[in-house]
């Protein structure tokens, strides 16, 4: 059965806390040289043959991602 | 005539109860609604409550949105109908689109649970006629995911159409933009906000009765109209 | 098994039977020669493969009890009359009468080990396990109580730790909508490779609608609902299933870390609420440790005796798992219902109506009274062939009983000869200063509002008292008012200084937090958390535990209702702390009389200090935090006194004498009155009596002391009511709500703010970030 | 600034709830067809030019997944 994946990011704009905190953390932990991070999901989906890229981009546009916050792709696992 | 007052109760919905004894201790009737309900049961109004509906594990409220009972209440609100949203239910509204912007992660990443002091920054809505202008509420706050997000234009014409019902005092729980802590819609009859008036209905069990204030305007609202 | 190959064929009963000589791992199982020898003696032959996982894991430590069995004993032998308990120790958890047909159930459990291996999931799935426990007996989960130890707050790996645990009690318990009422927070090198996570949680049901878990009337079904069942947690049961995987080649992966989902833990709460309330139930049994070997042995032996299960009937979330695996998964938030064939449709439609998973794995069997007499008949199929057929008694409860030997520690004379007497002291102004801010913003003493503040103390709208409260206090009844109070407490030093005296102060210290909010202290429950059984210095700590808190209990009428023993905590070779953690229960007829701890809505109220106070400093929080010392004896037991001190605060709450009330226990008189100042915001001005050590008045943890604040009016009242009692009272000062100062006369004033300040910041500077 | 992105997903065999919840919901929107659903986090960072791939690796198993439950992939974006 295909795989698709839907990456969900938030949008630049929105502020990424969690990405902020991880930024904070790497230098305490001894990681130099990451300048920025940004935190999103990741959607892995099994889907039967049938399933059109565009079924997938309405799954992802009206669940998996909300448009006000966030932006989203579709790719083949 | 009591008014009839919907509660909506999710899978993972946590507050229902909390907020029919809200309802109750206003005065007017709770009618609990289910779910999977494509029915209102002759609501006047309609609190969709705190909790963790379907586990919150996608996002906020982003599954609840699709629940059959939001079909009626998205189309009834649309019609008029008060609708409140307190905490997750704030966030299904942002989800349903019936309110402008969403909820993201709390700023400091964590839960927080604390009393925290509002400010009433419009009582032109059926929710909050109760309070005096600028009214100060110390009602608690508990959520993951409660920073306020929207982009500038959106948040200057909140403000400009005075739409912006609640900020936070003393301390912004969770980094909401302009220490928003509730909106409303163009008309102001669907109210969402993050802290839980219904915990603040009697000093034995909430800090304060502040939040009675909320129920007891529906009903007189809903009085008047009637 | 899913190999498929000859090799590996189903370890049947019947081939058992035929290949005695087989060698079967029992000794990577866990289990001893003679605990192998014992079992193939039950059987008559071999255990099957399924047979030998069902015996290793039930008779396992953790399940068997097998170290501890000899001691609990007393729990029950020495138990106070009480017709307050509905149900004893031995089942889920202890249910006791609360009046007007109310009844409570609450206890206490440790999720220590997964808790150090991943923080969040294994606090998350310890409050989880908790919850289903006291779910299991009937109730409606209400509150939840959290007591955590880590290792020093400002190690590295306490960072890791401590935010982990405390996200995941709070991730867990929040999306459940139980309140958070209290719990503790307690730092020591000891466990720094081995934190305690502890649990406990409260819940109420009407008393005449008590669950049990047994298998009773033949022909009922047996029904597992919930979540599917995956290879979660079956750590050591793997060597038999890799035995067979080895085979194919196919390496199975076998977490030993299982993941909460509290979203399913939540509608399964509501979905046995509502199966109860249908009366659809005959038994029911929540699956934690041990699984379905579990359930099925426990409910089989309970009842009938007979079960047969079908295990190819089981809800598999990965379907290659193989029959071991199936019996041995601990995959969280699954119950197993016995249910009249009538009623199973019924049952379906309120699971259909919640979403939750349920199917039919098997029936309720008769047994012959030979059967019976040999521990009943419990059969498990797979594929169709007979994997299981085993008494179940034998496998539930007729485990391995030793008799550890134990012995006192060598060092222990040393240590307690080592007496805190020698100590430099504070003798100026400006050093009892600097040792109440020290004092105040050590870890152990400091405001735990960074932790707390992560809990919902709100949810279901009964929380007539929370954290950082004396006691937990939860509004049973609506319209009367009835509730309970809950606390629980534990003191390593004191346990390693005397374990037999420190488990009665850590009864005492709840069952006086508890009377505090003028709650009367109604039984108990306790998680004994310890090194390793097999050291005899740590099986005479826990043996002379146990005594005292038997005695305790005995002394003080309240009974312990069930609980948790946790062995093998221990960072690196070196034990943890001996640390018995005890939750007191306590009943309050209407929660509107609760007696709040701060000063806050007290002004001008006169303060007294209840009880006597002893310059006693073995194990003492200023030993520990000023000179890094722990040596001597711990404070005096009086439990006389204890009671006496009870009967007082329970009395004046009901009168209404007390503006507030706090209890003393770690860090001493100058500890209480900052927290009582600082709850609502109100200075106080304190006299010492005339010829006084304001070192030993301030600083000392004598037990059996409370500081209440009582309108001048009362004052009187409150004296009596103490010398009534045989209480001693020491008048100590009043309240000054506008007053922005601690004054202790003659000896140190400090402004409320910069109290404030040393007290809050400890823990946001050492977790924030 | 080379851009690196980590993937982190639980375990297979590890319960995901998150996935499950989304997988219930998918019918009740119309869409079907959708046989399983994992879902992970996805993490952009940022990095300089000397950022070796096994610093980015040392980095995620530090601090961006949970070996205990969790595996990762590292790729450019
Ligand atoms: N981990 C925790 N979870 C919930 N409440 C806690 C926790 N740790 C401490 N508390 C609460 O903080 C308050 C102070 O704790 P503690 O000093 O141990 O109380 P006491 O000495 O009265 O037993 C109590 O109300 C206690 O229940
Ligand atoms: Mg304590």
């Amino acid at each position: 059965m295909p795989r698709v994946v839907v990456d969900v990011m938030l949008k630049p704009e929105i502020l990424d806390p969690q990405g902020q905190a991880i930024l904070g953390a790497l230098p305490r932990l001894g990681f130099d040289g990451v300048r920025a991070v940004r935190q999103g999901k990741r959607f892995e989906l099994d889907v039967v043959d049938e399933m059109t890229e565009q079924t997938v981009r309405r799954i992802a546009e009206t669940l998996l991602a909300n448009p006000v916050i966030e932006e989203f792709t579709v790719h083949t696992g | 005539m009591t008014a009839r007052i919907g509660i909506v109760t999710f899978p993972g919905s946590l507050d229902d109860r909390d907020a029919a004894r809200a309802v109750r201790l206003a005065g007017a009737q709770a009618v609990p609604l289910w779910h999977g309900d494509a029915d209102l049961h002759r609501v006047d109004a309609v609190v969709l409550p705190g909790g963790f509906s379907y586990g919150d594990y996608l996002r906020c409220g982003a599954i609840a949105r699709f629940a059959p009972v939001m079909e009626r209440v998205v189309s009834a609100a649309r019609g008029g109908l008060p609708v409140l949203g307190i905490c997750n239910g704030f966030q299904v509204l942002c989800e349903s689109h019936l309110l402008p912007g969403a909820l993201i992660r709390n700023a400091q990443r964590r839960f927080v649970c604390r009393d925290q002091w509002l400010r009433v920054d419009s009582v032109r809505t059926p929710w909050t006629s109760a309070y005096g202008a600028g009214a100060e509420l110390r009602i608690p706050v508990k959520n993951g995911e409660g920073g306020y997000v929207a982009d500038r234009r959106t948040l200057d014409a909140l403000e400009a159409e005075g739409r912006v019902v609640f900020r936070y005092l003393r301390g912004n729980p969770n980094g909401s933009a302009r220490d928003i802590a509730g909106v409303c819609n163009e008309t102001g009859t669907v109210v969402g906000l993050m802290p839980h008036p219904e915990h603040a209905v009697d000093p034995l069990t909430g800090p304060s009765a502040d939040g009675l204030g909320m129920f007891t305007s529906v009903l007189s609202h809903l009085v008047g109209v009637a | 098994m899913t190999t498929g190959t000859s090799a590996s064929a189903l370890d049947t009963v019947a081939r058992a039977t035929n290949t005695p000589d087989e060698p079967q791992p029992y000794a990577e199982l866990g289990l001893r020669d003679d605990e192998y020898d014992r079992i193939r003696q039950i059987l008559g032959r071999r255990p099957t493969a399924a047979e030998l996982t069902m015996y290793s894991v039930m008779w396992s430590e953790h399940c068997s009890y097998k170290s501890s069995k000899v001691h609990l004993r007393q729990f029950g032998e020495k138990a106070p009359a009480s017709d307050a308990l509905l149900v004893g120790i031995g089942e889920n958890a202890g249910v006791v009468d609360i009046g007007d047909g109310w009844a409570v159930t609450f206890k206490i459990e440790s999720h220590n080990h997964p808790s150090y291996v991943e923080p969040y999931q294994g606090a998350a799935t310890g409050v989880g396990g908790i919850v289903r426990d006291i779910l299991a007996m009937g109730a409606r989960p209400v509150a939840v109580l959290d007591p955590l130890r880590f290792g020093p707050a400002d190690a590295a790996d306490t960072r890791r730790v401590l935010p982990g645990v405390v996200a995941g009690v709070g991730g867990y318990g929040n999306c459940l909508g139980l309140p958070n009422v209290g719990g503790e927070l307690v730092f020591d090198p000891s466990y720094a490779g081995n934190p305690l996570v502890n649990a406990l949680c409260v819940g109420v049901l009407k008393a005449d609608r008590i669950m049990l878990a047994h298998a009773s009337g033949v022909g009922n079904k047996v029904i597992l609902f919930g979540a599917r069942t995956g290879r979660d947690g079956i750590g050591g049961v793997s060597v038999l299933a890799s035995a067979t995987f080895d085979d194919s080649g196919a390496p199975a992966k076998r977490p030993s870390v299982q993941v909460g989902d509290p979203f399913a833990e939540k509608v399964l709460i509501e979905c046995c609420l509502e199966l109860y309330d249908a009366g659809l139930v005959v038994g029911i049994q929540d699956l934690g440790g041990a699984g379905l070997s579990c359930a099925t042995s426990e409910l089989a032996s309970a009842g009938e005796g007979g079960m047969v299960v079908d295990l190819d009937r089981v809800h598999l979330r990965e379907p290659s798992m193989s029959a071991e695996e199936i019996l041995a998964s601990e995959s969280q938030e699954r119950m197993c219902a016995v249910v009249a064939p009538e009623h199973v449709a019924a049952f379906f439609a309120v699971c259909a109506r919640w979403d939750v998973d349920a199917r039919v794995i098997g029936e309720v069997t008769a047994v012959s009274p030979e059967e019976a007499s040999r521990g009943g008949r419990l059969v498990v199929t797979w594929h169709g062939e007979t994997i299981v057929d085993v008494p179940p008694r034998t496998v539930a409860h007729e485990g391995p009983v030793y008799q550890r030997p134990f012995a006192r520690p060598a060092d222990q004379d040393a240590l307690v000869a080592d007496d805190p007497a020698r100590l430099p002291r504070p003798a100026t102004g400006a050093e009892f200063r600097a040792t109440l801010l020290a004092l105040v913003a050590s870890p152990n003493l400091c405001d735990k509002s960074w932790v707390t503040d992560q809990y919902d103390r709100y949810v279901q709208g009964n929380t007539a008292l929370a954290q950082p409260e004396n006691a937990g206090v939860i509004r049973v009844d609506e319209v009367s008012g009835l509730g309970v109070a809950v606390a629980c407490d534990g003191n390593g030093r004191y346990c390693r200084l005397d374990p037999y005296a420190g488990a009665q102060l850590a009864l005492a210290e709840a069952y006086r937090n508890v009377a505090s909010t003028g709650a009367r202290p109604v039984a108990i429950t306790n998680c004994l958390n310890f090194g390793s059984p097999e050291d005899p210095g740590v099986m005479w700590q826990f043996e002379r535990t146990v005594t005292g808190l038997a005695d305790g209990c005995q002394a003080l009428g309240t009974p312990v209702t069930g609980g948790n023993v946790s062995f093998y905590n221990s960072t690196g070779d070196t034990a943890i702390l001996p640390t018995p953690v005890v939750g007191v229960l306590g009943v309050l007829p209407d929660v509107r009389r609760r007696t709040p701890m701060g000063f806050g809505g007290a002004d001008g109220a006169a303060l007294l200090l209840l009880g006597r106070t002893r310059p006693e400093f073995g194990g003492s929080e200023w030993a520990w935090t000023v000179h890094r010392h722990l040596g001597g004896r711990p404070p005096e037991v009086d439990l006389a006194a204890e009671a006496a001190l009870a009967e007082v605060l329970v009395a004046a709450s009901a009168t209404g004498l007390l503006a507030a009330a706090h209890d003393l226990s770690d860090g001493g008189l100058a500890q209480v009155l900052v927290e009582a100042c600082l709850r609502g915001e109100a200075g106080a001005r304190i006299t010492l009596p005339a010829g006084a050590d304001p070192f030993v008045w301030l600083f000392a943890e004598s037990a059996g002391r409370a500081l209440v604040a009582v309108r001048p009016d009362d004052r009187a009242a409150m004296a009596d009511l103490c010398g009534s009692h045989g209480v001693p009272w020491t008048d100590l000062g009043t309240v000054q709500a506008s007053s922005t100062d601690l004054v202790i006369d003659a000896v140190l004033a400090v402004p409320l703010a910069e109290l404030r300040a040393a007290w809050s910041g400890t823990l946001p500077a050492l977790f924030e970030g």
